[in-house]
């Protein structure tokens, strides 16, 4: 083919008007789009919420974003904006901007690289800003909880996901387990939850008089090792009874690390305790091993399958419409009747996870809680959206979150 | 991947249209016009990136008035994204006029930041926290040099080294705080996160790019560098002088650009920054730098592209808000049009033989 | 020898953009001969053979080759087609072997499924080599690692494989050893049995020696034409420069002058085997020429009095200071022309304006605090421009446009403006036509009257003669004879201590 | 024999004394390098991914064409086999078959792409990159590609023999088409000469296109591995995100150039493949931090160039220290190999 400097200036006109069809294609869709919600919801005026997410990839991401953006924005009258995936803190400040240009009346955020600069655009540009599935840390919420736009943080705090791991060692001992290797996740990367999560299964099997990590027994003693480390050593965990056999964490899928990966399998513990996405990672490399994971991530099929195999013998999970309260609290903010704490602070509630050790566990809790019907429905969030509710009726709708107090 | 026999093409054009009994006249009158030919499809290069640039303004002004996005703010923003990158990509245009390839920037940007943020930390100075960062990144821009200075190396694969040993050394900086991120006070952060800083740095340092470019020996010899290296040699040009020279001014760069990073995102990890590497290089194509270097490097390369980066993604994200899989279309999006930038500003220097 | 033409080239001229490479040119070949043709550097024998050949077309003019129209669009179009040319420069590929060389473009034939067979395209090289009586060579070695007469050889047998009824040899034997050349003579002469031979060469004594018929060309125009019985030495000769009544060509006098200031002095120079204890002066006001067969060593020394090598041992001095690198020679005022100027002397994607100044920024600069402006880069590349008068549209004209003769001017120009006191040229004239080489004959002269050293490195003997005050001969590597500037130098005394 | 002796020394100097140094030092630490009964497995699977990539990688580069494309190639192959896979059935055959023609596509869009624009190949590529991160990202609307429900999707890249055959497949062809075809002739004309070949009737373009296929469909391959060893694909990935992929092959092909001196470059990416995987495994038995990892094959990487860069320095102090100013005798040594040409620039 020959080019042409014609075709050269035929394509770059091509483009520019390419560019602006699209441009005003995009707001004719923006319009299209809050109608069919209005028609729904009933409600004239769309609330545009934004969306911050750090990791859109993973199926826990994708099941909280269909439910936002299908039954959510079915149901009440806003719509979503979703960011790209955010590697880090410039990217969730650059996705923060683009919101703020583009009129968004209140962030939800699912990233944690830089929450204070977060909490200050917002506060700044006059936006309501609100933490879901995470918690500040307590210096945080100090900081930031009188700021006017601030909406309030549910999610799992440090000591729910210090619980998870807990949790996830008592179910295995209490099975007979004695041998663990341990995936390690974002451990050296100081994934606050996964460190703490990684010291709630230390110290669940710490609970034996014979058994210590580096002489430590205590959580914060625990956390303190774990902290300076920056990783965990098999190698100062001492016990009579149990036996970690191997140890390994996220960098490059390389050869060392597939090395690392098949000594850990090779070394046959009974159970891989997982500070997340295990089996994903994992998964594939145990099956037909006899070595079950436990794991700390979300009720998705793969896990199910995985569950239903044998594979998966554990698992603590975020339910789907997990993210109901909070959107309920925001959308109630933006409509003007922000949730505030006696002191007129935002709010920092709890909210942990659902544990599943069978597969038929596993699928009760699915049927009841999924994207077509989640647990949290119009009716059940109806009545936090601008209702008059108090800040107290919130809260406490908001700790009934476990199965047993949703679903019966 | 040298263009070299740039504009031969052009006079076999001239040579085959030749009338049976050329007079001297029309032997003049032809090569005067294959002159023009070959200036016009100069121009014509030199001017495809700003046409790129007026494309872009025109539909981010578009996009962004039918979607009600806040202008005033957009633009402010805009500023705010490219800045970093158009520093760091100016200082880098040094060592991509004289035909080396510097893939470490964006780790070094980071090591710098990180190093910012500890001085910081530490003695809460603004200025020590400037230096701090400047030192580390001509220090990180400087072993790269050097070692392929002393041993001959293609500057290209030291960097692929640097870039490891970069990632390890911040993953060490982060350890140090017995914590994930090095964090920087936010209020003080928010006291100079402010245009004017960002204006003021850009400004200052552009000017000394520009200047160092257009008018010092540093900047002829080093498009000579990257025209002919041999014979740039055979002309006295010291290499190994020259190629620390531009290291120097890259890190300088780097420097600058890692004291805003620290103060725009003042709580660093190990994945900051992390898109500065690749980004630099893209823009600095897209506003017409080429990669190989040469008599056709442009200092203004790096504005141009850094704007053009910055209108087009804006453009995209109000396009694309609420697409699922928009992040996907928007990045192919970029990718033709950033092919048919680098095309057009291509387009009056063909060789008969393929482009290496 | 038959009488029967087989090619007939009518009124065929060529430029390349200001020059006229040649000019409304007949010419005429028979079957059976061997023609030789001879001419300066410039003259367009080359021009005229490789559009003969297809790797060039015509501006204008007709060919007849065996009664019918001749327009060969390729060069492997003309090789198929009956004329074959072994061209000046290395034609051979250094990555791939002997054999792939041979049959480049074309290993199709060996091949099935897109497989090559090479056990029977070595066998068919060494067949081919063989024809031409090369015999110690492996086809399956990479052409890189072959020196540079066995890559020539290569050439020369893939041309006479295909026995084409021309073959067109390009000044080949400068790059041969005597062995070499017996076997190039020998191919020739049994190619005279199946069709004819266009023989380039600068070398009188050789032309004469083995052509039937001899074509002297000048500025493009054909002179005149020698049958084997007309052939004379002074009236080849006169042919060849014809140029008495033009003014001197080369320096008026005959006499060996300099002044006393040393102004480059080597000492004990070792390099490998290019260079073997080379000791020489160079004073200012004098011109010294270099001669010797092309691998002689003569190439390197000119690198190493720049600097530009790394020797085993010995030191090069100007005005006491040590020439260890290029940096310090031209801080010390040395300049270098080198032999292969696109690649070694010009950033050919640069403006004259760039390529004259780089040697001389610190010039410009100066004075002005280091400030490059572009109105001071234009003055100081206007004097060059015009004293050299480059033709070019203007100081921003990309160099690669450019012809040969003003690229060299360019390269001239870089280093006379700078104030260069020692010039090193090597192959100063190379492919650069009459009227150039003229100009910088008078520059040398001037230059040498200014109080320069020059250094003239040159494989065409008639210039070193015609310019230099000494002429040092080498040889392997060793400086063999010095001759002082006379007016009964004798060539072939010269020549005989090159070989 | 000597020659034979002095090839075979240069060919397996450099896999043996890696694996004895690695060995050694795994045994002085206590460690063994074959502790599970997968590391063979693990060995042959990383040998493949980075021998492949290796190949991809220095077939364009020896041309100067420097690709950063690779990974993106794929990623995007991998993701559009393995959905055709798991949306349309027919189970491994087809998603290797598809991966595998999806690579080639690619590779061959990529050097049409390139041939067509006429634009620096490293510039191409970097668009490139994009476009089929896009795409990847694009088909799965960012989400990972999870072989969870599907383990005989990927019960090929845990299978040893399956491995070894890539291998041994991979280098077969790719030896066959770059050193014995008619392709590959021309191909490595085209190399040192480019001119000489265009105007000898070589079709540049056509083989730049193919070779870009061939990377391309070498790439796929690795992209089917690379999803069986994870058990995912990471299709989300976008940004020159997949670009890492790239710099874990330069030391191989240094390497493997190296050995190419000696025997062939081809086998070299192996051997030097080989010798990676096992300062893996070294790195996995001493228990290394990745920040460790990361600093040794740095310091390896140039370690290696500068004994590569100033190997005929040192012959020069050599001859000179030994022989004085006696001429050098001996066969004149072997032509340098050209990889690397592009990564100068």
């Amino acid at each position: 083919m020959k080019i042409t400097r014609k075709m050269a200036f035929g394509t770059a006109a091509g483009v520019a008007a390419a560019l602006s069809l699209a441009a005003c294609s995009s707001s004719a869709g923006t319009t299209d789009g809050s109608s069919a919600g209005a028609t729904d919801a009933a409600a004239a005026d769309p609330v545009k919420m934004c969306v911050l997410v750090a990791d859109v990839t993973s199926s826990e991401a994708l099941s909280f974003r269909d439910y936002y953006t299908d039954y959510i924005a079915g149901n009440f009258p806003v719509e979503f904006v979703y960011s790209d995936e955010l590697a880090d803190a410039e990217a969730e400040k650059t996705a923060m901007e683009g919101f703020i240009a583009n009129n968004c009346e209140a962030v939800i955020s699912f990233a944690s690289a830089d929450r204070p600069t977060q909490l200050d655009m917002a506060e700044d540009a006059g936006i309501y800003y609100a933490v879901a599935t995470g918690a500040l840390s307590e210096e945080e919420y100090e900081t930031f909880k009188d700021y006017e736009y601030y909406v309030g943080a549910i999610g799992p705090d440090a000591m729910t996901e210090y619980q998870a791991g807990y949790d996830m060692v008592k179910h295995f001992t209490a099975e007979g387990d004695t041998e663990f290797g341990i995936f390690g996740g974002g451990v050296p990367y100081y994934l606050e939850m996964h460190i703490y999560r990684a010291a709630g299964m230390l110290a669940a099997l710490a609970e034996d008089p014979t058994t210590s990590y580096g002489g430590a027994t205590e959580m914060g003693d625990i956390l303190g090792k774990i902290y300076q480390d920056g990783t965990i050593k098999i190698a100062d965990f001492e016990s009579d009874v149990y036996t970690l056999s191997g140890y390994l964490e996220t960098w490059d899928f390389d050869a060392a690390w597939q090395a690392s990966m098949a000594d850990m399998i090779a070394a046959g513990p009974d159970a891989i305790l997982a500070v997340g996405t295990g089996n994903a990672i994992l998964g594939a490399a145990v099956d037909g091993t006899g070595i079950q994971i436990g794991d700390i991530d979300a009720y998705t099929e793969d896990n199910l399958v995985a569950m239903e195999n044998g594979t998966l013998g554990f698992l603590a999970g975020k339910f789907t419409s997990i993210n109901g309260p909070i959107f309920a609290a925001t959308l109630s903010a933006v409509q003007g009747e922000p949730y505030r704490t006696a002191e007129g602070s935002a709010f920092a509630l709890s909210q942990g996870y659902w544990e599943a050790t069978t597969a038929e566990e596993f699928q009760e809790i699915v049927d009841a809680d999924n994207v077509d019907a989640p647990v949290y429905d119009v009716d059940a969030l109806s009545p936090f959206v601008a209702s008059g509710a108090s800040y107290d009726e919130f809260a406490d709708f908001v700790s009934k979150y476990t199965f047993a107090d949703l679903v019966g | 991947m040298h263009d070299l026999n740039g504009t031969t093409v052009a006079q076999d054009d001239a040579v085959a249209g030749t009338p049976a009994t050329p007079t001297k006249a029309a032997i003049a009158k032809e090569d005067a016009a294959a002159a023009a030919k070959a200036r016009r499809g100069k121009l014509f290069a030199d001017l495809a990136p700003l046409i790129g640039l007026a494309v872009l303004a025109v539909a981010f002004v578009l996009a962004g008035t039918s979607a009600g996005t806040n202008m005033g703010y957009a633009v402010e923003t805009l500023v705010n994204q490219s800045v970093i990158v158009i520093i760091i990509a100016t200082g880098a245009i040094f060592i991509f006029a004289m035909g080396s390839f510097d893939i470490s920037l964006g780790a070094s940007t980071l090591v710098a930041a990180m190093v910012a943020g500890l001085v910081h930390n530490a003695t809460g100075n603004l200025w020590l926290m400037l230096g701090a960062s400047v030192l580390a990144a001509v220090t990180a821009s400087l072993i790269s040099a050097t070692l392929a200075a002393v041993f001959n190396l293609p500057v290209f694969v030291t960097t692929v080294a640097m870039l490891s040993v970069l990632g390890a050394v911040a993953a060490a900086l982060v350890q140090t705080t017995g914590g994930a991120q090095i964090r920087i006070d936010r209020s003080f952060a928010r006291e100079y996160d402010t245009l004017t800083v960002k204006i003021i740095v850009a400004v200052a340092f552009l000017a000394l790019c520009v200047f160092l470019f257009n008018y010092t020996r540093l900047g002829r010899v080093e498009k000579l560098m990257g025209g002919n290296p041999v014979t740039a040699r055979l002309t006295g040009v010291s290499m190994k002088l020259t190629a620390i020279a531009a290291f120097a001014i890259a890190g300088l760069g780097v420097g600058l650009g890692a004291f805003l990073t620290a103060l725009r995102t003042p709580t660093l990890t190990v994945t900051s920054a992390s898109d500065i590497g690749m980004n630099i290089l893209v823009a600095m194509v897209f506003g017409g730098m080429v990669i190989s270097g040469g008599p056709r490097s442009r200092i203004y390369a790096a504005i141009i592209g850094g704007i053009s980066m910055a209108l087009l993604n804006q453009t995209m994200s109000i396009m694309l808000q609420g697409m699922a899989g928009g992040a996907g279309i928007a990045q192919m999006v970029r990718a033709v049009l950033f092919l048919a930038v680098v095309w057009l500003a291509a387009s009056g220097f063909r060789t008969k033989v393929l482009p290496r | 020898m038959t009488n029967d033409v087989v090619l007939t080239v009518t009124g065929m001229s060529k430029s390349f953009g200001v020059v006229r490479a040649l000019k409304n040119v007949d010419f005429e070949l028979r079957d059976g001969e061997l023609h030789g043709l001879i001419g300066e550097n410039g003259s367009g024998k080359s021009t005229l053979t490789s559009i003969v050949a297809g790797s060039q077309p015509a501006d204008t003019g007709t060919m007849i080759f065996r009664g019918g129209p001749w327009s060969p669009a390729t060069v492997n179009e003309s090789l198929a087609n009956g004329i074959g040319m072994v061209v000046q420069e290395s034609g051979t590929v250094p990555g791939i072997t002997i054999a792939e060389n041979l049959f480049l473009g074309e290993t199709g034939q060996f091949s099935t499924l897109g497989l090559v067979n090479r056990r029977e395209m070595n066998a068919r090289a060494t067949a081919a080599l063989e024809a031409i009586g090369v015999t110690d060579v492996n086809p399956a070695t990479p052409a890189g690692a072959c020196d540079f007469q066995t890559r020539k050889l290569v050439e020369l047998a893939r041309v006479m494989m295909y026995d084409p009824a021309v073959v067109v040899i390009d000044e080949t034997t400068t790059a041969l050893g005597q062995d070499g050349r017996d076997l190039l003579y020998k191919a020739m002469d049994d190619h005279k049995t199946r069709g004819a031979v266009i023989f380039i060469s600068h070398d009188l004594d050789e032309i004469m020696s083995v052509c039937d018929r001899l074509t002297v060309l000048r500025d493009g125009d054909i002179i005149c034409t020698f049958d084997k019985d007309e052939f004379d030495e002074g009236a080849i000769r006169a042919a060849m420069i014809g140029r008495s009544m033009e003014g001197h060509y080369y320096r008026e006098d005959n006499k060996a002058t300099a002044n006393d200031e040393v102004m480059l002095s080597a000492t004990g120079l070792n390099l490998g085997d290019k260079l073997r204890d080379v000791t020489i002066d160079v004073r200012s006001g004098e011109i010294v020429g270099v001669g010797g067969l092309s691998h002689c060593g003569m190439h390197e020394l000119g690198k190493a009095l720049f600097g530009a090598v790394v020797l085993d041992s010995g030191a090069v001095e100007s005005r006491g200071v040590r020439i260890s690198n290029e940096r310090r020679a031209v801080r010390n005022a040395l300049g270098y022309v080198s032999k292969d100027r696109d690649t070694e002397s010009l950033s050919l994607s640069a403006s004259i304006r760039d390529n004259i100044a780089s040697a001389g920024l610190r010039l410009i600069g100066k004075g002005r605090a280091g400030l490059i402006t572009s109105g001071a880069e234009n003055a100081y590349v206007k004097t060059p421009m015009d004293q050299l008068e480059i033709k070019a549209p203007g100081a921003g004209t990309i160099v690669s446009t450019l012809s040969g003769g003003n690229k060299q001017k360019v390269v001239f120009g870089k280093w006379i403006a700078c104030g260069t006191e020692v010039l090193i040229l090597d192959c100063p004239t190379r492919g650069v036509d009459v009227g150039v080489k003229q100009a910088m004959y008078r520059l040398m002269t001037q230059l040498k009257d200014e109080g320069k050293a020059i250094v003239l490195i040159s494989e065409e003997m008639t210039e070193l003669m015609g310019m230099s005050d000494r002429l040092l001969i080498m040889k392997d590597g060793r400086v063999v004879r010095e001759f002082e500037r006379s007016a009964d130098l004798n060539e072939m005394e010269i020549i005989e201590c090159m070989i | 024999m000597g020659s034979f002796m002095r090839r075979a020394t240069g060919t397996l100097i450099i896999p043996v004394g890696v694996f004895a140094v690695v060995w050694a030092l795994a045994a002085i630490d206590g460690a063994s390098l074959f502790s599970s009964s997968d590391s063979l497995m693990i060995l042959a699977r990383t040998t493949a991914v980075t021998m492949l990539t290796t190949m991809a990688l220095a077939i364009n580069l020896n041309s100067g064409r420097f690709d950063f494309s690779l990974g993106a190639m794929a990623l995007a192959s991998s993701t559009i086999g393995a959905t055709i896979a798991i949306n349309v059935g027919g189970g491994f055959p087809a998603m290797a078959a598809v991966t595998l023609a999806a690579g080639a596509l690619l590779g061959a869009f990529s050097g049409l792409l390139y041939v067509t624009l006429r634009i620096s190949p490293l510039v191409s590529s970097l668009g490139v990159t994009l476009l089929f991160e896009g795409l990847a990202f694009t088909i799965t609307g960012g989400g990972n590609i999870s072989f969870t429900q599907y383990p005989e999707l990927v019960a090929f890249g845990k299978n040893l023999t399956a491995l070894v055959i890539v291998i041994v497949l991979a280098l077969v062809g790719v030896y066959t088409v770059f050193d014995r075809s008619r392709f590959g002739s021309d191909y490595r004309a085209l190399i040192t000469g480019q001119h000489a070949a265009v105007s000898a009737g070589v079709k540049e373009k056509g083989n730049a296109i193919a070779t870009y296929a061939v990377s391309g469909g070498l790439m796929g391959v690795v992209g089917l591995i690379q999803a069986s060893g994870k058990g995912l694909i990471e299709a989300g990935s976008i940004n020159f995100s997949t670009i890492g992929i790239m710099f874990t092959a330069f030391l191989p092909m240094f390497v493997g150039g190296y050995i190419g001196r000696y025997s062939n470059d081809k086998l070299g990416y192996l051997l030097g493949a080989l010798s990676m995987s096992v300062i893996g495994l070294g790195y996995s038995a001493l228990r290394l931090t990745s920040a460790q990892q990361s600093l040794i094959t740095a310091f390896l990487l140039v370690a290696f160039l500068i004994f590569l860069s100033n190997e005929e320095r040192a012959k020069h102090w050599w001859r000179r220290a030994r022989l004085g100013n006696r001429p050098p005798s001996g066969p004149a040594a072997p032509p340098r190999e050209t990889a690397g040409v592009g990564a100068s620039a």
